[in-house]
């Protein structure tokens, strides 16, 4: 881990660790709709092109099945590629390419060929945007076998999973909160440091309750919990999932309130409930709740802080596992 | 049995008013001048929509917006050839599009601003709403010209998309199918030199994006999408050809982007001053301007009207949007399914 | 309901239900790959393009975004067209079509165009095939407020399963298990009635236990039940969830087994796991147990049979409920 | 300001070997005469192994197979002219491609029997495994011609596929994205009339699928098919035009599958015997054998020792795949990651 640390925000953390990847392995290169010239239209790529060329940083056609394929295809010829998805709402498209053969050709070819390809792209509700423009569908891919799925909640680990995703051997979603881009600051090394994608982080311990959260919702479960003796953990990655993170502290505290922002039915905390009632239940005081977005489309701005998960609602959850 | 030659195609392009206001005579489309007048007052009134939207956007009234500033000519060029029977299927860009069919102008700002409801079209018209994934709506019109086809109705279908959608799956599908059903569907294509960031060059290889029709058997045709009567000429005989059981057609109006993407973008990090100012000769309105004063349907005066007549009509329309009464927390659930599920109904006991 | 009924396989039936259906309301249309002059590549539509003609029995190009896409439009326009997928594996490419239009034009119009549209898809393991016809991915489909999802268990329950999708006014997913294709006849009767969309079905009633399952995997779990006083619900429809049926079993027997053929991880299991767990926690006696596929890429052919749940692995999970 | 042509094209179709082994000798590639025997026995041995592979299936020892028989030439053409370092991009029907290129034999039936280690190819080859969903092994081949291009190597990637793969949303993204960067790589189409039951009129309303790359700025050509030497000469020229920095090509090889689709399919459902028949006339291998037979490249003794020498290897080789030890299960959880989650460890406890 090197000397020095800048005070940072997500944006800067995700460039700085494409950045620092990109100069130590020349096989690393990065692929999406405007992420060249005009350095993402979040500016998580900005400066990439002028440092690496128009042959690392490579602004594609509009088609986002071809950007997810073309890495396919790049990465089992030996590159390292991380295709930016422009929002999440856009990867519908590529859930073929990755379902079929991001996720599949290391077994198809009993390890002949893999896939270490990363596919970034900005998730959730957070910026007042149009339709598809704030989805939360991690679910999705965590259903997949062959595919993990990562989501950083903070700058600093944001920087330490992207670099352990890049160097992972198989395809990684990265899932990049929107509304945390430029939320928070905080104190993140130059140089290399990686964060492991098979840990979960307990960011704060506690006696009475867990809560599971993961990117943005993670700070409001943070405010949620405040008058709780709450253990909170960060899930990072949630797939595969870090489950013994998940069962030491439900022994514990014996009551789980999952928070996320995808809609409820199957959304993530499904699967998060699901375990812990398979593996654990016999340490529960408490049903297992879930505080999550509602089972309908997503609205548009005008109705959209209706739709996610409130510090309120979190918090009445939680007195509600209080009462057992 | 040496290399032959077995098949050839000519792309071709049309352009009937040039940047001085004179006109091909030979090429004219029969319009009388009142309906050129209206196309002129749409012209107006579709910009200065688009620039009370920028302000808003700016006062913080309104969400990120999708100028439409230089492609008014082929927008209300081709919306001027709809008939109000013909299904309509929009990218995210075409308010004059919205505008020239007479879509309520209150609700194009009410969406704008994030409500739904600005997208429930009124009943005597057939404008699906803005489709936000590019060239997503392509398949759309295909299977509603495939409906008009089936049902014998006197109609065809019409879908707008920039030239970035030309590089989507859906587009390539959606074409080919047309092609091979033969279908009552008009495909309009304003290539206007961008999709965001990536120049028309690096969106694809091909000279032309018309050419691309041919891949799938059917006409396409290059047209100057900054001269209106280029414009309404071209898609007036795609819409009857199509109406009349002859197919589709592709026409790639020849435009340019004179904002940034969005009200999110800047696009000077990415394309120069010089190129923009050099489009800026090729403006679509001045040009039909002079050919009406040389023909004696444009005086000051009624420049004047026209532009306080459509000042009116927005600003009219931005107070209706915003004294709209706010949508209730419950609306979100309501229009999911045809019926609330008994999971809904718990979820919303929340409000 | 129609006096006649033959015994029919679930083939039959399904086409039964499509011929009666077309005949009825010309609205009703089928596209897809093969539809037309080969009958379906499993003959679910024989004999329905000699009958209505090539108009409405469209063989499309091979291309399955625009199947589904044009579908949307079909069904915005006035249509109730019956897509087919040749394969589950092959619905992937129109996840976007599915997920970002088909879902939600009814909520983006505010109910001014609706999409009742049926896309039928074979699914699951069951006729010795290749790679990506085999899948079993329903709980991708049940993550999307605005779909519907369905998977009919015999040819009685596929007849009036298909005509209430076909008259729903949104889009249904209706999934045919290729293993129960032709694996069992039943009493089918000529004529119409429907079998409700949001009925979950108790197939045999019993105290110990509350086993759930749907589509191939209930054959498996009735020869494992065999032994034990359980009660089987079939759930018909995934989504939306019969969850009344579910609690009113679950309060009654305080053990739960779920079984589905996909991997473990975000399956539908863990749906019904965290509903339980949640709503009904206080009166289980086990912990709920899953018993699914695992969580690997899907094998070929020679290992698929260890893939699956077993006759013998559900019973073993079952009996370690009734341990408790 | 008229109505003008701004583009134009012309689609060529190459020919050389007719159905009576005559060949022109204007276009007749430089192939010495052992290379010309190594190809004939190819074509031999590619269709003796289409031929045991259907009985097996017939037997029950081999699962659902899709016959080659008709397209030998397409398939070994194409192959014969790759070298060992380019990358190969099969769909699911070019066993011809994969015995040219050397892919042990054996592998092939072991991947046919349902047995996923068929398809761990040799180290010394670069061949992907069959594609199951059509169209979408093309932008894996574009991606590795980045690659290529990025590394500076001298290869190429070649992609195979078949008409109806032309309908794909994958096929246009990848053939625009191969477009825009001139990347090395060479599509080859085999064009065999069929798509399980639609025909190809049905497919595509364009004339030929060679002119399909014309809408993304690169050649396209029609060659027959059925010609071993047109096929090689076209797919040569297109390598090592790739090899060479100066872009992509499309090769539409206008053949015919003569089977069902596959083992599953009864074609008679949907085509004419007329039709096969008439294309039987243009099967590929005789015309190969009047051509060497006419410059005393074959004899009839020759053709018995090919066909033995075919019939040994594939009885070798099906011997092989079938002696091989049956996977364990615990196989399935192998590969699916670089590393076993803790999940998957619990679950093999079932083993
Ligand atoms: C499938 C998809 N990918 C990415 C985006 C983000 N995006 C919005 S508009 C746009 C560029 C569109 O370019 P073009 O089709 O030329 O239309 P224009 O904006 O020029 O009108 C992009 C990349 C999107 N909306 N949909
Ligand atoms: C995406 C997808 N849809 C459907 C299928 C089922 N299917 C397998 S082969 C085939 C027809 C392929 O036709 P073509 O591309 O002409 O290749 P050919 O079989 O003639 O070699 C179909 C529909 C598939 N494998 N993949
Ligand atoms: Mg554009
Ligand atoms: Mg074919």
């Amino acid at each position: 881990m090197s000397q020095n640390s800048k005070k940072l925000n997500m944006v800067q953390a995700i460039n700085l660790a494409l950045k620092e990847e990109m100069q130590r392995d020349s096989s690393v290169v990065i692929l999406g709709e405007d992420v060249g010239r005009d350095g993402g239209v979040f500016r998580v790529t900005e400066d990439l092109l002028e440092l690496f060329g128009d042959e690392r940083v490579i602004d594609t056609p509009l088609a986002e099945s071809v950007i997810v394929g073309a890495a396919i295809g790049m990465a089992a010829y030996g590159l390292k590629p991380v295709a930016e998805i422009q929002f999440m709402g856009f990867i519908y498209p590529t859930i073929d390419q990755i379902f079929s053969h991001a996720s599949r050709i290391r077994n198809r070819t009993r390890g002949r060929f893999t896939c270490p390809m990363v596919v970034r792209t900005p998730y959730g509700v957070g910026i007042k945007a149009p339709d598809l423009h704030s989805e939360s569908t991690e679910a999705l891919f965590c259903h997949m076998p062959g595919v993990k799925v990562v989501v950083p909640s903070s700058p600093y680990n944001a920087k330490g999973l992207l670099i352990s995703s890049i160097r992972d051997p198989d395809p990684v979603i990265f899932l990049e909160s929107t509304r945390l881009y430029r939320l928070i600051k905080e104190d993140v090394p130059e140089g290399e440091y990686t964060v492991p994608l098979d840990k979960a982080r307990i960011v704060q311990e506690g006696k009475d309750v867990t809560v599971i959260a993961w990117g943005s919702m993670l700070h409001r479960t943070l405010q949620a919990v405040e008058e709780f003796d709450a253990e909170v953990i960060d899930l990072m990655t949630l797939s595969p999932l870090d489950e013994e993170t998940i069962f030491k502290s439900v022994k514990k505290t014996g009551r789980v309130v999952i928070v996320h922002e995808a809609p409820k039915t199957c959304g993530f905390g499904a699967e998060l409930s699901a375990t812990i009632a398979e593996d654990a239940m016999l340490y529960l005081k408490a049903p297992l709740i879930r505080v999550t977005g509602y089972d309908i489309v997503m609205p548009l701005p005008k109705l959209e802080d209706y739709y996610m998960p409130t510090v309120e609602r979190i918090k009445k959850r939680i007195e509600e596992a209080m009462k057992y | 049995m040496p290399e032959r030659i077995i098949e050839s195609f000519n792309i071709k392009r049309l352009d009937i008013l040039d940047e001085n206001g004179n006109e091909d005579e030979s090429l004219m489309p029969s319009l009388s001048d009142s309906e050129i007048k209206r196309i002129y007052e749409l012209l107006i009134l579709s910009r200065t929509f688009d620039h009370h939207a920028l302000s808003l956007q700016r006062e913080g009234r309104m969400g990120t917006y999708a100028s439409i500033l230089g492609q008014e000519a082929s927008q209300i060029g081709s919306a001027f050839a709809i008939e109000r029977s013909d299904w309509i299927f929009p990218s995210f860009r075409e308010m004059g599009v919205y505008i020239t069919m007479g879509y309520p102008i209150h609700m194009l700002f009410q969406y704008w601003s994030g409500d739904e409801r600005g997208m429930k079209c009124p009943d005597d018209l057939n404008i699906f709403p803005l489709c936000v994934p590019v060239g997503t709506q392509v398949p759309h019109a295909v299977g509603a010209a495939m409906a008009v086809k089936y049902k014998k109705d006197k109609a065809a279908a019409i879908c707008y998309f920039g030239d970035g959608g030309t590089s989507k799956g859906d587009f390539h599908e959606g074409f080919n199918m047309a092609g091979v059903f033969k279908l009552p569907v008009v495909f309009i294509c304003q290539n206007n030199q961008w999709a965001i960031s990536v120049p028309r060059e690096k969106q694809t290889a091909s000279k032309t994006l018309a050419q691309k029709a041919f891949a799938y058997g059917f006409e396409g045709i290059q047209v100057d999408g900054n001269d209106v009567f280029a414009v309404y000429k071209a898609t007036k005989e795609a819409l009857d050809k199509a109406r009349d059981g002859n197919g589709p057609t592709f026409i790639e109006c020849f435009t340019y982007r004179m904002s940034d993407h969005t009200t999110a973008d800047d696009a000077t990090r990415y394309r120069s001053k010089e190129e923009v100012e050099a489009w800026k000769a090729r403006d679509p309105v001045p040009r039909l301007k002079l050919f009406m004063e040389g023909n004696g349907l444009w005086t000051g005066q009624y420049q004047k009207e026209v532009e306080e007549k459509s000042r009116d009509m927005i600003d009219e329309a931005v107070k209706m949007a915003e004294s709209i009464e706010p949508q209730n927390p419950k609306d979100m659930f309501a229009y999911t399914y045809g019926k609330l599920t008994s999971r809904q109904l718990r979820q919303m006991r929340d409000f």
